[in-house]
């Protein structure tokens, strides 16, 4: 690189630049700033965390013993985990990511906003009503199939719960679906001068990936759901053995759109982690192509292994080739644990918060795939499907995978999102409880599993009662290391230390720009550096001294600076 | 772990050291996950087929790969936070290495051969799994909200005396096949050592999945398919609750269970059907005592869903159909207001077609179970007893092919009612007597 | 195969609409309203296809025939006739029609891997 | 740069720097980019409820058949033609505005949202004859069990397009009218033109799986 890439264009550096003030005011009305839609996104998902949380409690508690205790029924029982589990999945880390990539992606390509803007917003506002629906799903005849919902329990034997909540579902698809187009032409069409594919972001790409994914899958949800609705209410029979229907045609259906879901939930959490990894560990991402090219490897095979999750009830000659295309997917997985390995050897690692939450994913990830590996291999499948087991895989990718990566992106991007810092030693307080009370939470049910206790049962034999008594107070640690990052985040909201602009360090375009960014952004077009991890180049230092002048340094700045002097930002 | 040392691109090729440190680190894995391998037989529950001992054999082999595969990882993890954390004062960044194609290239390649691999021993796992083995035994099985029932085909000889069949109650005349056997029904799954059994199983409502984890089989029961499994047991015990619903069916899905005898030769287990036999060859002449034996044998998921206090087996949960006490003192009302039939007909369509009278507050839950005609109202006989009164407010009229014509087997008493399949129903009795009571205060 | 990056393509067809009446088919230009004749060709197309279907085919006891598939064939012209001309994916950007094909392709896959799902049991 | 605070920010100049990019061209391209996408999406949704037909015409072949026995072809065959028609007028509409015809625009678009309609009337028209003979939404216990279902949700989830689409053109028209559509800027009628398009596309789809194979 010959010349130097500065931040902003024409290097008009009228003084240092001033963060907007943001009131909550702003966040609880009709907007379309990218910025706030995306804050708007990751406050109801925490809230809705909360709620899943709950009821996971709830379920934990229940399971303290062998027998109904907490709850009256094995219906309300089924009610706690079906909800929960929906929760989880379409309301709390479908929306979270959603809220990470509409604040990030615009901001990351240098853009004022993303494309459609209204569009953005209208997206967001169909969750709240969705939330309100699969709540007021509890109390009105339960849903207690599961989130798999399959029928007939669902459609012949649930109540009009279960209908409440598909159209809840359903909303949240068109909500996904809306958002995920208004991604896929952003992230095409409004990358900035100088940003060619391959100087694209890794989340940038994570999201583009899992927006292509949910464009093509969540279609099969929403007709499904379709079919399922009109079961219920209209007297059809798609789904009623009894009436020339087939309850597998539901499990291919939902399993056509699911289990790309999962992927939908993993892979803007892989592209966040990759910016953490890189910038704590102070190195480039290791093979970024591979990196790259291996999310959207994913979301391609992704496509072709979903009747491993019927390897129970699939004809047996059927179940092979998917067998095939489950194990062929660990290969990308692995090559992105790799490459984030890499990443942080012979890096200048800094143990903040966000990178521990980095560290932790890798660590439990690989625990999830190993045992992702061991349940597409059929006979073994047969053996400990629908039990513990499987309890304990989707939790290690989900919780020890997406929340992993969530926590560290609310760790790594608060500060420019509020302008104030997060406070270190809660976070790393909140890591130990988490790190802990999830490893102890998820890692004993693989042995439940394997020993014999099924999934889903408010019953279970008395043998299992001591490791369901590690698992309930193990997952309580894990509720209350939640409450430990919430105080983190109310209280650092007003009295955190000042972030600046750039507190890590970071070369992706969102930290040349005050925290928080100003409505439109940027206020003159943002130039790109030449290699969004180009870490230890001579160059980026002269690119990231170039922010930290033009914007200022935040207080007591996580990373040192070697040239600057630490100028307190105004206020 | 030095392979994978990206910080020395330009030395070239592999130096003397790193190869040391590659296969010594290499080795070290490889022990690592013999070592945790070992910890098989700990995770599995007992060993009882021939099915178990190569699914657990598979799982040997994953884990040992598995297990090396995480402490390469852990251990890489743990080594470069030690070996590559920022020092204090440190301001410096890491060194700017984008990639390695050739160690790009391996970490491709290893993962791929080994999921090749594990793919080609799964399948050829799965294959032996699936066949067909010859001399199957083939029993019939039902999965209903919440309960199991297993049918076979017995032959008469098994009881080892001649049985006059002119004298068998006309319905097992007409179930009597050509080859002088004849099905019997039990809520418990009999089989013995070696011998292959194929089951093939309905779902009468929703989907279940018959899973035995001794067994390590599962399939799921679809309802309007007949899906098959298949396994051998290799060792003589009772499991009681060896099989569990996996699938989930609703409210007391945690509690479908059913207990597996496995006997030691094929004569052991001729002996424990010949009671069920029997007792279908000779039912009780008294329709009331009949009736209760064919309630108490689980055989019906009735005691799943209904309350039904006069019986004395624990397991009647019933917090999911209307309470049965004090059934018959309703059916006479209900007949008076809502229907056109007697009250004994107004039970009797109650079993048989489900849907037809709903009690207020109940959707549409119960299944068709496809109880025999003679069962039924045997059923209605016993339940027409059940009043605030203690005695039947209306009479039960019990259709001629029903009576049976002699009550017992020739030079015995006859069995009391349902002995053998009651004793196997008390062992799987996992709810506590509160549960039940509270049911029954519910439901009542 | 066009550039897929660049954003302002479909402006530069302002000139196309006066290339309307003509038509360029294999790098020949033919002097003919390509929109009328594609909606002449659909409606030949839509009554080979109705005349197809009155042939008397029997009982169809198996589940497609040699006329089925050739209906089937038809209408997929059709379809591309349409998407092809009508929706102008003749000029516009190849990431058009590649958001197109993959769907079709991909629930091409899906629909048929549920036809093969035996209804019965095993 | 009073635009930095949100407070002080005049809400015009917010709203300019969120809504459209000021490139007419690269908004064009964004907007009919979305549409296609969004078509993929419909694409997956319709083969869903279509996909649903297919099996159970691959297994029940006999019941689809009957069915094609005791319906006439004729009114379906004049449904499509009038579908492929509006998709004519649409096309030809389109053309007019690229001439800066906007009264052009007006007509044919008001042809398309007649043929529209009546195709919709049509069907409605249809859905009676089948209900005539004993096709119902559910199982009513006669030969053609099965058949209902499957027929009426791909069919009715494509009337209720031709219905939005029949909305659509006329606010399209209205907003010719009112002159804001001309041959620099036209991406609003092009859009529309992809949506009511591929709902012919779907409809000459389901025209031959549904009535003639």
């Amino acid at each position: 690189m010959a010349s130097i890439t500065l931040p902003v264009g024409g290097g008009t550096q009228s003084g240092a630049a001033e963060a907007p003030k943001l009131r909550v005011s702003d966040f609880l009305r009709w907007s379309v700033d990218h910025k706030i839609i995306g804050v708007q996104y990751m406050a109801v998902a925490l809230f809705f965390f909360i709620v899943g949380g709950t009821l996971a409690m709830l379920i934990r508690w229940e399971l303290l013993t062998p027998n109904l205790d907490v709850v009256q029924t094995g219906t309300q029982y089924n009610t706690l985990f079906s909800v929960h589990g929906l929760v989880m999945i379409f309301l709390w880390i479908i929306p979270m990511m959603a809220g990470f990539g509409n604040y990030l992606v615009p901001l990351q390509l240098g853009a004022k906003d993303m494309a459609f803007p209204w569009l953005n917003a209208f997206a967001f506002w169909l969750i709240p009503p969705a939330g309100i629906l699969l709540i007021g799903s509890m109390l009105v005849g339960a849903p207690e199939s599961g989130w798999t919902q399959y029928p007939p329990l669902s459609t012949l034997y649930s109540g009009d719960g279960q209908t409440l909540a598909a159209l809840s579902i359903h909303l949240l698809g068109i909500s996904s679906i809306l958002g995920a187009i208004n991604f896929i032409v952003t992230i095409k069409n409004m990358r900035p001068a100088g940003m060619g594919w391959w100087q694209l972001p890794l989340f940038c790409w994570a999201t583009l990936a899992t927006a292509i994914i949910v464009v093509m899958a969540t279609p099969f949800l929403a007709g499904g759901l379709t079919l399922l609705i009109l079961d219920k209410i209209a007297g059809t029979s798609f789904f009623d053995a009894g009436n020339g229907g087939d309850p597998q045609l539901w499990q291919n259906v939902f399993w056509f759109y699911s289990h790309p879901a999962v992927y939908i939930m993993i892979l803007p959490g892989m592209g966040m982690l990759s910016e953490v990894l890189a910038t704590h560990a102070r190195k480039p991402v290791f093979g970024y192509k591979m990196v790259a090219i291996s999310s959207m490897a994913i979301a391609l095979v992704g496509f072709t292994v979903w009747a491993h999750h019927m390897f129970t009830s699939l004809t047996p000659e059927l179940r092979v080739p998917f067998m095939i295309t489950s194990m062929i997917i660990a290969v990308p997985t692995g090559i992105k644990i790799f490459s984030w390995l890499g990443t942080i050897w012979g890096g200048k690692i800094r143990f903040t918060s966000a990178m521990l939450f980095g560290l932790g994913f890798l660590s439990m990830f690989v625990v999830g795939g190993i045992g992702g590996v061991m349940l597409a291999a059929i006979p073994f499948d047969i053996h400990v499907h629908d039990t513990y087991f499987v309890v304990s895989h989707l939790h290690f990718v989900l919780y020890g995978g997406s929340v992993f990566t969530i926590y560290a992106g609310i760790y790594h991007w608060f500060p420019k999102i509020t302008g104030r810092m997060l406070d270190e030693r809660l976070g790393k307080w909140h890591f130990a409880l988490t790190y802990v009370g999830f490893f102890f939470s998820f890692f004993p049910m693989n042995f439940a599993g394997m020993l014999g206790m099924p999934r889903r049962v408010a019953y279970y034999l008395p043998e299992f009662q001591s490791v369901n008594t590690v698992i309930s107070i193990s997952a309580f640690v894990l509720g209350i290391s939640t409450f430990v990052m919430l105080y983190n985040i109310w209280i650092s909201m007003r009295h955190g230390k000042k972030a600046g602009a750039n507190p890590w360090r970071a070369l992706t375009l969102e930290w040349a720009t005050t925290s928080p960014p100003p409505s439109t952004n940027f206020i003159d077009d943002p130039v790109p550096f030449h290699d969004p991890y180009g870490y230890g180049d001579k160059d980026s230092q002269a690119y990231l001294d170039d922010i930290d002048k033009r914007f200022g340094v935040g207080e007591d700045v996580p990373v040192p600076r070697p040239a600057v002097q630490p100028a307190a930002s105004g206020d | 772990m030095a392979s994978t040392t990206p910080s020395k691109p330009s030395s070239g090729g592999l130096q003397t050291t790193t190869i040391i440190a590659v296969v010594v680190v290499g080795i070290l894995l490889i022990v690592g996950g013999i070592i945790l391998g070992q910890a098989t037989p700990l995770l599995f529950p007992q060993q009882a087929s021939a099915e178990a001992a190569q699914v657990d054999n598979l799982f040997h082999i994953m884990l040992v790969i598995g297990g090396a595969i995480f402490l390469l990882v852990q251990g890489l993890l743990v080594f470069s936070m030690w070996r590559f954390r920022a020092r204090k004062g440190e301001t410096g960044d890491g060194e700017p290495i984008h990639g390695n194609t050739t160690l790009e290239i391996v970490w491709t390649a290893i993962p791929a051969v080994i999921v090749f691999v594990l793919t080609i021993l799964s399948w050829q796992v799965f294959n032996s799994l699936q066949a067909p083995k010859p001399g199957e035994a083939s029993v019939v099985v039902a999965g209903a909200r919440f309960n199991w029932a297993f049918t076979y085909n017995v032959p008469l000889s098994i009881l080892g005396y001649e049985v006059d069949e002119t004298l068998l109650p006309p319905d097992v005349k007409d179930d009597l096949a050509d080859d002088g056997t004849v099905s019997i029904t039990s809520a418990t799954l009999y089989s013995y050592v070696n011998q292959p059994v194929a089951l093939a199983m309905d779902a009468r409502d929703v989907i279940h999945a018959f899973w035995v984890p001794a067994f390590r089989v599962k399939q799921d029961l679809i309802p309007g398919r007949t899906t098959t499994v298949r396994f051998t047991p290799t060792v003589a015990d009772t499991y009681p609750s060896g099989i569990q619903c996996a699938e989930l069916c609703g409210a007391n899905h945690g509690i479908m269970r059913a207990d597996i005898v496995v006997a030691e030769n094929e004569a052991e287990y001729n002996k424990l059907l010949t009671p069920i036999l029997e007792s279908r060859l000779f039912p009780p002449a008294d329709p009331v005592v009949r009736g209760r034996a064919i309630l108490e044998s689980n055989v019906y998921p009735c005691y799943t869903c209904h309350v039904l206090s006069d019986l004395s087996s624990a397991n009647w949960v019933g917090n999911v159909g209307p309470a049965l006490d004090g059934v018959a003192d309703r059916a006479a009302t209900s007949r008076a207001n809502a229907t056109s039939q007697t009250a004994a007909e107004y039970l009797y369509t109650s079993i048989h077609e489900p849907g037809a009278y709903l009690v207020p507050g109940y959707g549409n839950l119960m299944p068709q179970l496809g109880v025999p005609e003679c069962d039924v109202w045997a059923m209605v006989a016993y339940l027409a007893t059940q009043s605030t009164s203690g005695s039947a407010p209306f009479e039960v009229v019990q259709p001629d092919v029903c009576i049976p014509q002699v009550s017992g087997p020739p030079g015995s008493e006859p069995p009391p009612a349902g002995e053998a399949t009651a004793e196997a129903a008390a062992e799987t009795e996992v709810v506590p007597a509160e549960a039940t009571a509270e049911a029954t205060a519910e439901g009542s | 195969m066009s550039d897929i990056n660049h954003t302002t393509e479909g402006h530069s067809k302002e000139a196309a609409h006066d290339h309307h009446d003509q038509f360029t088919f294999l790098g020949r230009t033919f002097p003919f309203p390509v929109y009328t004749g594609v909606f002449i060709l659909l409606a030949i197309l839509t009554i080979i296809e109705v005349s197809l279907s009155q042939v008397p085919r029997g009982d169809l006891g198996h589940a497609m025939d040699f006329i089925g598939i050739i209906m089937l064939v038809l209408a997929v012209i059709k379809a591309s006739l349409v998407v092809w001309f009508y929706m102008h994916l003749n000029k516009d950007s190849r990431i058009f029609l590649a958001s197109l094909i993959i769907p079709t392709l991909l629930v091409i896959v899906a629909v048929l891997f549920l036809s093969i799902v035996p209804a019965g049991g095993y | 740069m009073s635009e930095m605070s949100l407070e002080k920010a005049p809400a015009a100049s917010v709203e300019a720097a969120h809504g459209h990019e000021h490139n007419p061209g690269a908004r064009s391209e964004n907007l009919k980019f979305a549409t296609w996408l969004y078509l993929a999406s419909e694409v997956v949704i319709f083969a869903t409820m279509i996909g649903v037909f297919i099996v159970f015409r691959f297994h029940n072949p006999e019941i689809v058949q009957r069915v094609h026995k005791e319906t006439n072809i004729l009114l379906v065959t004049l449904n499509t033609f009038l579908l492929l028609t509006s998709s004519w007028a649409m096309v030809m509409g389109l053309r007019e505005i690229q001439r800066d015809n906007r009264q052009g625009l007006i007509r044919w678009f008001g042809l398309m949202c007649i043929l529209g309609t009546v195709f919709v009337g049509l069907q409605y028209v249809e859905y009676q004859e089948l209900a005539h003979i004993g096709v119902a939404l559910f199982n009513q216990g006669n030969e053609f069990d099965g058949f209902g279902m499957r027929f009426y949700a791909p069919t009715a989830f494509h009337g209720v397009h031709v219905i939005i689409g029949v909305l659509w053109g006329l606010f399209v028209m209205n907003n010719a009218r009112k002159g804001n559509y001309s041959s620099s800027n036209y991406a609003g009628v092009e859009v529309f033109g992809l949506y009511w398009h591929f709902v012919d596309v779907v409809w000459i789809i389901l025209f031959t799986m549904l009535y003639l194979v």
